[in-house]
């Protein structure tokens, strides 16, 4: 029962918590910020597995840029207020029981076949290992990742640019 | 220039050009379509000119490399069973656009275009010596036929079309998935992919596979024949179209079927043909008096005479499953015959129809004394039909019903009483018709039968004569192929005895030395 | 050192909460951050093998689902603000225009 | 000539030819031309041929003109033994016989048609018609196969379709001429399997080949018997047997000529004379030869009870007609083959002439056809009556004119046949009442006719008028044929029976098979008793209506009502035709067109609707919720998951 | 010029039409921003970089692997690339004139294509899951923006609005599914994964890493029962799009898979996994036929006869031998011609593009148009695969092959629901010719010079395949056995 069980409980635990939160919480508000303080605990689990570089970059990237997207745009179309009307029950419970045999069936099968033993004796994670491995083989997928950013960009202010007659278009069957 | 492939493609050729002239010239599309079809049948008639009476194979042969990766290649010929069948065709291609002069008024350069597009296609399916060519000649022609009898169909066209394609493109592309299955076992077995019909002859089998292609083939051909359960989409098909697309459905499309079951399934499958002959000598006969007895009292000229298809298609597939050469020689006249005298039927059927727009039975009466040299006409196509000695349906009928008589007797009489039946509806039609009192004001004033209607009839009767006068023109040509055919059956061993024949009656071959079953 | 299995487990139910969000929520950008939990998960496993293997391109693949995820975010977001333009809300049950 | 036999009925085919294509704008005089001379010039070129026959051969050989192969398939290279047959003509003593008879009967027809049919519309199609059927007849009667004998079969058949049909614009007529074609076809239809049995067991159909296999023995009697009664089948529809003579008394719908000629004269004989063709096989097989007897027996008596009572002059000559044609059958029947034909000669001789006869009545009572309107005819029509009498007693059969003898023969025949002896004399009994039958209503006719006192309207008593000579002519010159054709075949206890030694080589010896002999004692008895049932039916006939007229049969008919109606219409037999064999085949036609189809199409749409009902299912998943299609797609995973771990 | 050992001799000839599609796109951004006024010349440009692309396939022509083995040039990839391109270059044809009628002509859209097909070609060149999930996601993202382009329409932002959540939704298990198998080969290239395959047992847990990557490429290919967002996608997505939509990403999603099911290879004969992907094509093959039966929009009822068709698809690769895959690729570029022929005809019909264009818009239009409706008749027919149309032909390959790999129960089944579909098609023939319009509801079609084009193109490309395929099975069958024998 060393300190590092411990960490691992503790941080795995809120990771989950948070992110039940999210998914059960009503209020999309509470649902980002949950999320964030989910992914700060991946975070610390990315430390456990011993690539701090790829926990800060979580921290920055994820909880630092996307969430932060998120909160923006939630605030943009004030959405912290509007409450959410209950869904079907069908989709309700098919969602719920289906959802808990998939997770408990891959619980199962991890537990039953996941490769057990020693990890390797040590792991090129740092920001150097990374950067060597991804300027050789990478490289081209790397530089690749600039136009699927570009794309993005390009589309989501093509897509959120206001559309004036948008509404006086709407058509319905 | 190789012939066939000369006037297989005339047609086409033909269409795109045509598809080129101005809408408004529709005397010159006619006058086009016309001289491109009359240019086809002169240059089919070069097959005769060269023809080799002695040959039992394809002659005049062309074969290119056309998809090597598969082995199919681009193969034509023709033979003594596909001969007449082709002549068919080209001649009774310009006859539609002879009768059809006046009387197509909407669309009249597509109406042309499909015609001719469908002769190739007709054609085709009569030449090629290769599979897929064949399958895909087969499955063409339907696309012109479902524009013809949907867009210049009668009123419940949409209804007919629709049901005549399905019903064919089921059973063909199941035939498809036995082409390939047929093949493939051919490839393992030759060693290289080939779709030669020729040497796909042979092909072994295991005894289901024949069995499944056996059903798949023969119910692609049954259904386009068709054969008895599967008619239905016939007399629809017939009613609904215009009066070209009757003829050609009538007069060649139909016999697509009956030259499956010859030059397919009989030679693929002897063994499940000389099986399941008896079930497909049952349906054809069961199809002649079940097609006479309800074309007896169809109120509908037209479903009448499509119902006598049905009834005369009979003996064709009794004749072929029969598998004595007289039969099958017969049933290949049969063809030829049917196709004239109902091809006439349906001609003149049309040509009253655009005179007074309807087909009951019971709107006509006495026409006679109003449109004599019509009346003239009729009653020849009616009576070549009934199958009167001296005209052309009787020498088929008569083939095969003698041919047929050898092995399968008792089905050959009761098929033998569709001749009683076929007077009983043909001569009730022409009563309907032409005789008695006119007793509706509307017929008294009906225009007799037109020039271009004259010069469509006078050829057709023409030949009817000279097939009933003089068959051995037709019949030699075809001899040795049907033969052939008969050994490639048989197995080298019985080549002109029939292999059925060891149920006691046999034909013997000198009349002096009489043999009969007692006497052996 | 704590067992990769662990790991893998973790983010399997991790995995699963974000499948249930998806299912269960209307609410278009709840469902998107579920989605992204679903990502995370994908991530954790990805480096606990890595982490299992001593290899860097487990890693490496890591980053790239990164920049994925971003670029979803953007684009995702976008949308859904444009589907606001168009309905005033960003419950996706609304969008049913299209069926049958 | 011999050797282009095959012009005998190419012309009149031309003369058909011609007036079916230019007659109708040719006019009256190019009609007439043509067809006399087609018809004279058959009746020349056959009688030329004849002549040349008997210098060439000795008698009773077979003079065969092939023109050409006209199909055969299946037989060994060279076509021998294949199915199929020549187009090829034959002259022996047989069809030399019916050839004279049709030939210038046909002429003299023809003749009296050009005055009888004078102001018909369809003076030409008539005429193109009658050609047609002349040249058919010859195919029938020259043809050397049976193949080619049922094209001329068929021939007559549609020849005598549009005949009776002349008048199309009635309803009647061409129904008459509907239902003769059918009839006929379905005798063809035994003819067509007999053929197909000479070709499966003695594999040809040529005359000459067939006896030659029959006689080499080797082939079952059972198969004979099938091809004789098949063929007889046939026979009973062309000769208006029973079952199937129902079409002959309605074919009186056609003009009166063509009933003389067709329906009397020749084409209804054509059974008779196939018969006699074939007498080799029917001789092989007893059995089929008693049928043929007894029908022929039955027929003549039965056709004979229906004559009693009938008031159109045609239709009494019409199933008297049937009943001769009965005795005809008796006689090939029992095996008195030349006796057969010998009848078929004279008949054809009275009957026509009476035909004729009628018409010329008819032709002067300007369309009237009901001898009760009828009545003392005898002075206005002189000729007409002086020929018509004639013709009656000698289908009466009075000695010495040519009915007597023949039916004469016939009945001795059939008394002292070999075959069934038994049979034979009940045979005998049937003819001899059918005979007294005929007598009686024979005179009946002619008492009802030309007796009594005029019963018709006045203005058709005015029109009354003797017909122009081109119809007397023929009505003389066959009255005299009928006086004097006895002499054809005296019974040899007075004279000389020439037909029989004329047709005696076509009915060869068959070892084992002892022919008719008749004794003299049998012949004198048979003669004399047929007199006496003659005078008896005379008398009868002559007591009822001489002086009263049609007074009789009302009487008759107050007596026994239930009788007299059966017998008026024809014992119903129609009826019951119609009620056993045309409604129930109709009715189940209905039912295949409406059931049956219907049902397989149902199937077929069935299909679709399952097709499009799944679809239309299928589609309902298709909610337009995304997080519906979610759910599908996880649900799917999970599935999929469940299945293949 | 060679930076490092790993990157491969001449990588950048190698990769040259991914730079001319990258580069090009940008460009076409830039020249709209700074040309707004020539909006008109952005079509042909972006023609004329397609073509560029195109000419550059023919700078490097051995078979090659770069970066360290993770992408490979290959005839397999080249064939791929020119049918991504040809896909490109018909829907900018159609596009141009949409885009113009609709007065939304922009850079971006040309743009977005290049790239997405960029995307395509790295999935199709792409020997590392990293690649292909890479190149997945840029093709998704630009298709979430294509779907969505028409901005006014409030159905072309629902449908990117679905097409996104699910798409992300599926892309989840995709990437979790290669986490899996990454955990039990150790690696993510295709290589090393075939041969940990060829050595190793499965495990459950790998089936379920098949199960849910197979799920997600499924969801790409709009298989059932993942299909459910192509109808409403197609619906509502820029006509054009739509077609263009309905070709590429499948036939770059099935290369894709051609490589993993090659790599499997030796493990396929002790799992049952082909199994479900039969599954899935059975139940495409019969939902796809069914449902479009009873569909009368024109968009949706090609949604659903495109899921038909891709799991005719798929029956070839049942088993991966050349055959299939050089049937696969033939059925995709025959494909490529007739469905975006097809959607091209559909969006040269001029109305409020919200409403469906429904069956009724083309009644008659055989006759008032002739050569669009032609066009569309010959489409059809090909769809429905009649001779002598390319759909003949290469359905045929695939029902061949299918039946000679053993496969024929299944290849019955894809018969009997082909001849369902025939049934739909020809009603679509029906309404060009045989149905007259309704009574002022005649929706005129207009389509500049492009769409001519682009329908001659599509015509002649049908016949010609289908008349003559003797060529383009040679180019396939080589591809086909160079991609199988290393």
């Amino acid at each position: 029962m060393t300190a590092e069980v411990i960490i691992f409980f503790v941080f795995a635990a809120i990771a989950v918590v948070f992110a039940l939160v999210v998914v059960l919480h009503r209020n999309p508000v509470v649902g980002a910020l949950s999320l964030v303080a989910s992914f700060f605990a991946l975070a610390v689990m990315y430390v456990l597995l011993e690539a701090p570089f790829l926990a800060a970059l979580q921290v920055i990237v994820y909880a630092g840029a996307i969430m932060v997207l998120f909160l923006f745009v939630i605030m943009l179309l004030n959405l912290q207020h509007v409450a959410e009307p209950p869904t079907r029950p069908i989709q309700q419970f098919l969602g719920y029981t289906s959802c808990a045999a998939f997770g408990i069936g891959l619980v199962y099968f991890i537990i039953k076949y996941a490769i057990v033993g020693r990890p390797a004796a040590q792991f090129p994670s740092t920001a150097r290992d990374v950067g060597i491995r991804m300027f050789e083989a990478y490289v081209f997928p790397f530089e690749m990742v600039s136009i699927l950013l570009l794309a993005a960009i390009v589309g989501s202010l093509l897509l959120s640019g206001r559309t004036g007659q948008g509404k006086a278009r709407e058509v319905s069957r | 220039m190789p012939i066939l492939s000369t006037f297989l493609w005339l047609p086409i050729a033909g269409a795109i050009v045509l598809a080129f002239f101005p809408k408004a010239a529709i005397g010159a599309i006619k006058g086009f379509g016309l001289f491109v079809s009359l240019a086809t049948f002169v240059v089919s008639l070069g097959v005769l000119r060269g023809w080799d009476d002695g040959q039992a194979g394809f002659q005049f042969v062309e074969s290119l490399e056309w998809i090597p990766q598969w082995g199919i290649r681009y193969g034509l010929g023709v033979d003594g069973i596909s001969l007449w069948l082709v002549l068919l065709t080209t001649f009774l291609t310009p006859i539609i656009f002879l009768s059809a002069w006046n009387s197509i008024h909407k669309h009249p350069k597509e109406y042309v275009i499909s015609f001719l597009v469908m002769e190739t296609a007709m054609i085709g399916a009569f030449l090629a010596t290769d599979l897929l060519l064949f399958y895909i000649f087969f499955e063409l022609m339907l696309l012109p036929m479902y524009l013809v009898i949907g867009v210049w169909g009668g009123a419940n066209r949409i209804y007919a079309a629709v049901k005549f394609f399905l019903f064919t493109i089921a059973g063909s592309l199941l035939m498809l998935l036995g082409i390939i299955y047929l093949v493939f076992q051919n490839y393992h077995q030759a060693g290289a992919p080939t779709f030669e019909v020729t040497q796909l002859y042979g092909t072994e089998l295991t005894a289901t596979a024949q069995l499944l292609l056996f059903f798949a083939f023969t119910l692609a051909f049954a259904i386009k024949v068709p054969l008895f359960p599967l008619h239905t989409w016939l007399p629809d098909a017939h009613v609904e179209a215009p009066t070209g697309g009757s003829i050609i459905l009538a007069g060649v499309m139909l016999k697509m079927g009956t030259y499956g079951f010859l030059r397919f399934v009989l030679p693929f499958f002897p063994e499940q043909s000389m099986r399941w002959a008896n079930l497909m000598i049952a349906l054809s006969v069961i199809g002649i008096v079940y097609g006479a007895l309800v074309a007896w009292v169809q109120p509908d000229m037209k479903k009448l005479v499509a119902y006598s298809s049905v009834s005369h298609l009979g003996f064709c597939v009794l004749g072929i499953f029969a598998m004595t050469q007289t039969a099958i020689e017969g049933s290949i006249l049969q063809m030829v015959s049917h196709g004239l005298s109902t091809g006439a039927l349906f001609l003149l059927v049309g040509v009253v129809y655009e005179r007074r727009h309807t087909r009951l039975l019971a709107d006509y009466g006495g026409i006679a004394r109003t449109m004599p040299v019509f009346t003239v006409f009729f009653v020849i196509a009616v009576l070549s039909s009934v199958g009167l000695p001296g005209l052309n349906g009787f020498i088929g009928e008569f083939l095969i019903l003698a041919g047929s008589f050898q092995t399968h007797p008792v089905a050959s009489v009761i098929a033998a009483s569709g001749v009683i039946l076929a007077a009983i509806y043909l001569l009730w039609l022409v009563q309907k018709v032409f005789f008695g009192p006119i007793t509706n004001e509307e017929n008294r004033s009906i225009p007799d039968i037109a020039w271009n209607e004259v010069a469509a009839m006078i050829p057709l009767v023409v030949f009817m004569v000279w097939i009933g006068v003089h068959p051995n023109t037709f019949l030699k040509k075809m001899e040795p192929s049907v033969k052939h055919l008969m050994t490639t059956i048989n197995g080298p061993d019985a080549s002109g005895e029939i292999r059925v024949a060891d149920r006691g009656l046999t034909r013997n071959q000198q009349p002096a030395t009489s043999n009969s079953p007692e006497a052996k | 050192m704590i067992p990769t299995h662990w790991f893998l487990i973790l983010s399997a139910i991790l995995f699963t909460i974000g499948v249930m969000g998806v299912l269960t929520r209307k609410n278009g950008i709840t469902i998107f951050m579920s989605i992204e939990l679903m990502v995370n998960a994908v991530n954790l496993t990805f480096l606990a093998y890595a982490r299992q293997f001593g290899q860097t391109h487990g890693l490496i693949f890591v980053f790239f689902i990164m920049a994925i995820a971003a670029a979803e975010a953007a684009v995702g977001l976008a949308i859904f603000i444009s589907l606001y333009h168009h309905r005033d809300t960003i419950d996706v049950d609304e969008a049913n225009l299209m069926h049958w | 000539m011999l050797n282009t036999l095959w012009l005998i009925p190419i012309l009149p085919f031309i003369g058909f030819l011609l007036n079916g294509l230019f007659g109708k704008r040719a006019g009256k005089g190019f009609v007439t031309a043509v067809a006399i001379l087609g018809s004279l010039a058959a009746a020349v070129a056959g009688t030329i041929a004849v002549y040349e026959y008997q210098h060439t051969y000795h008698h009773g050989e077979r003079h065969l003109n092939v023109v050409y192969e006209w199909f055969n398939s299946g037989g060994a290279p060279g076509g021998a033994g294949g199915i199929g047959a020549d187009i090829a003509f034959q002259l022996d003593p047989l069809s030399i016989v019916m050839l004279l008879v049709v030939t210038w009967i046909g002429f003299l027809i023809h003749l009296y048609s050009v005055g009888y049919m004078h102001h018909e519309e369809g003076y030409w199609r008539y005429f193109a018609y009658l050609n047609l059927f002349l040249s058919a007849m010859l195919i029938l009667i020259l043809g050397s196969s049976y193949l080619f004998m049922f094209v001329g079969w068929e021939g007559v058949g549609l020849c005598s379709y549009l005949l009776i049909g002349f008048y199309y614009d009635t309803n009647h007529a061409p129904a008459a001429g509907k239902k003769a074609f059918i009839v006929n076809r379905i005798g063809d239809f035994g003819f067509l399997v007999a053929m197909f049995l000479m070709f499966a067991y003695m594999g040809s159909v040529d005359f000459a080949k067939v006896q030659q296999v029959a006689m080499g023995g080797g082939i079952s009697a059972a198969v004979i018997t099938g091809i004789c009664l098949l063929l007889f089948l046939g026979a009973t529809g062309k000769s208006a047997q029973i079952p199937l003579y129902v079409w002959l008394p309605d074919a009186m719908a056609g003009p009166t000529p063509v009933s003389a000629l067709i329906h009397a004269a020749t084409m209804v004989t054509a059974g008779v004379y196939m018969i006699a063709r074939s007498n080799v096989l029917y001789r092989l097989s007893p059995t089929a030869m008693m049928v043929v007897a007894i029908i022929g027996g039955l027929t003549a008596l039965f056709a004979a009870t229906i004559g009693l009572r009938q008031f159109d002059i045609k239709k009494v000559l019409a199933y008297s007609t049937v009943s001769q044609l009965g005795f005809m059958m008796i006689g090939v029947g029992v095996g008195a083959f030349s006796a057969g034909v010998f009848h078929l000669v004279t008949h054809a001789f009275f009957k026509a002439c009476l035909f004729l006869g009628s018409g010329s009545v008819i032709h002067a009572m300007s369309g009237e056809q009901d001898v009760r309107n009828m009545g003392g005819l005898k002075s206005k029509i002189p000729i007409t009556y002086w020929t018509f009498l004639i013709a009656t007693i000698a289908i009466a059969g009075f000695p010495p004119l040519s009915g007597f003898f023949s039916k004469d023969e016939i009945l001795a025949s059939a008394w002292s046949t070999p075959y069934f002896p038994g049979v034979g004399k009940l045979i005998y009994i049937l003819g001899t009442i059918a005979a007294f039958c005929t007598s009686f209503y024979m005179y009946r006719l002619v008492y009802l006719t030309f007796y009594g006192k005029f019963r018709g309207t006045h203005e058709q008593e005015h029109h009354l008028h003797e017909s122009p000579p081109t119809m007397t002519i023929p009505l003389i010159v066959l009255a005299v044929l009928s006086v004097f054709g006895g002499l054809l075949g005296l019974p040899h206890v007075i004279g000389h029976n020439f037909l029989a030694e004329w047709l005696h080589p076509i009915i060869p010896e068959i070892p084992g098979l002892h022919e008719i002999h008749i004794d003299s004692s049998v012949e004198w008895l048979v003669m004399g008793l047929s007199t006496l049932i003659a005078l008896a039916g005379w008398f009868l006939a002559m007591r009822l209506y001489k002086e009263r007229g049609n007074a009789s049969d009302v009487a008759f008919e107050q007596r026994s009502p239930a009788l007299a109606r059966a017998i008026e219409n024809k014992w119903y037999v129609d009826e019951l035709y119609a009620a056993i064999i045309v409604r129930p085949l109709a009715a189940l036609s209905r039912f295949f067109w409406k059931g049956v189809d219907a049902l397989i199409d149902g199937l077929a749409a069935m299909l679709g609707y399952v097709v499009r009902g799944f679809g239309e299912i299928m589609r309902f998943f298709q909610t337009g919720n995304v997080r519906n299609y979610a759910l599908m797609f996880f649900v799917g995973v999970l599935v999929f998951i469940a299945f293949f771990v | 010029m060679n930076l490092h050992p790993l990157l491969g001799d001449n990588y950048l000839l190698a990769i040259m039409p991914e730079l001319v599609l990258c580069g090009g796109g940008m460009l076409l951004i830039l020249f709209d921003a700074f040309a707004p006024r020539l909006k008109g010349a952005l079509g042909p440009l972006a023609l004329i970089i397609f073509l560029g692309a195109a000419w550059s396939e023919n700078l490097y022509k051995e078979a090659a692997h770069f970066f360290g083995g993770t992408y490979e040039i290959s005839p397999i990839t080249r064939l791929f690339d020119l049918t991504f391109l040809l896909a490109g270059m018909l829907a900018i044809l159609f596009a141009r004139d949409y885009l113009d009628r609709e007065g939304i002509e922009g850079g971006e859209f040309y743009a977005l294509i290049s790239w997405g097909t960029v995307g395509m070609m790295m999935m199709a060149k792409g020997l590392d899951l990293l690649i292909v999930i890479l190149g997945l996601e840029i093709l998704s993202v630009c298709i979430f923006i294509l779907v969505g382009y028409h901005r006014r329409l409030s159905v072309s932002n629902e449908a990117s609005l679905k097409y996104f959540l699910m798409g992300a939704f599926a892309t989840g298990f995709i990437l979790y599914g290669a986490a899996l198998f990454y955990g039990a080969t150790q690696s993510t290239n295709v290589g090393m994964m075939a041969h940990w395959f060829a050595q190793n047992q499965a495990t459950p847990l790998l089936t379920v890493a098949f199960v849910l990557m197979m799920s997600g490429f499924g969801f790409k290919l709009a298989l059932a029962p993942f299909h459910p967002w192509a109808p409403d996608v197609y619906q509502g997505a820029p006509t054009p799009v739509a077609g263009w939509l309905s070709v590429a990403p499948k036939a770059a999603t099935l290369i894709a898979l051609v490589r993993l099911f090659d790599a499997m290879e030796p493990m396929l004969p002790k799992v049952n996994w082909m199994n479900m992907v039969a599954a899935l094509a059975v139940l495409s093959m019969i939902v796809g036929n069914a449902v479009a039966i009873v569909q009368r929009d024109l968009k949706r009822m090609l949604a659903y006869s495109g899921i038909a068709h891709v799991g005719y698809m798929t029956i070839a690769m049942l088993t991966v031998r050349d055959d299939s895959v050089a049937a696969v690729s033939v059925y995709a570029i025959t494909y490529a011609l007739m469905n975006i022929g097809a959607f091209g005809v559909v969006s040269l019909l001029i109305k409020n593009q919200n409403d469906p264009q429904t069956l009724d818009d083309i009644a008659g239009l055989g006759f008032r148009r002739k050569f669009y409706g032609f066009a569309l008749a010959l489409c059809m027919f090909s769809l429905s695969g009649l001779p002598p149309t390319a759909g003949f032909i290469s359905k045929f390959y695939i029902f061949k092959t299918a039946v000679e790999s053993g496969h024929t129960t299944v290849a019955v089944i894809g018969i009997l629901t082909s001849i369902v579909s025939v049934y739909y098609y020809l009603r679509v023939v029906y309404y060009l010719y045989m149905k007259e319009p309704a009574e002022g509801h005649v929706v005129a079609a207009e389509g500049g010079v492009f769409a001519v084009g682009a329908l001659m193109i599509a015509m002649v490309g049908i016949l010609w395949i289908g008349i003559y395929p003797g060529p383009l099975f040679n180019a396939a069958g080589y591809a086909a056995r160079v991609l199988l024998q290393q």
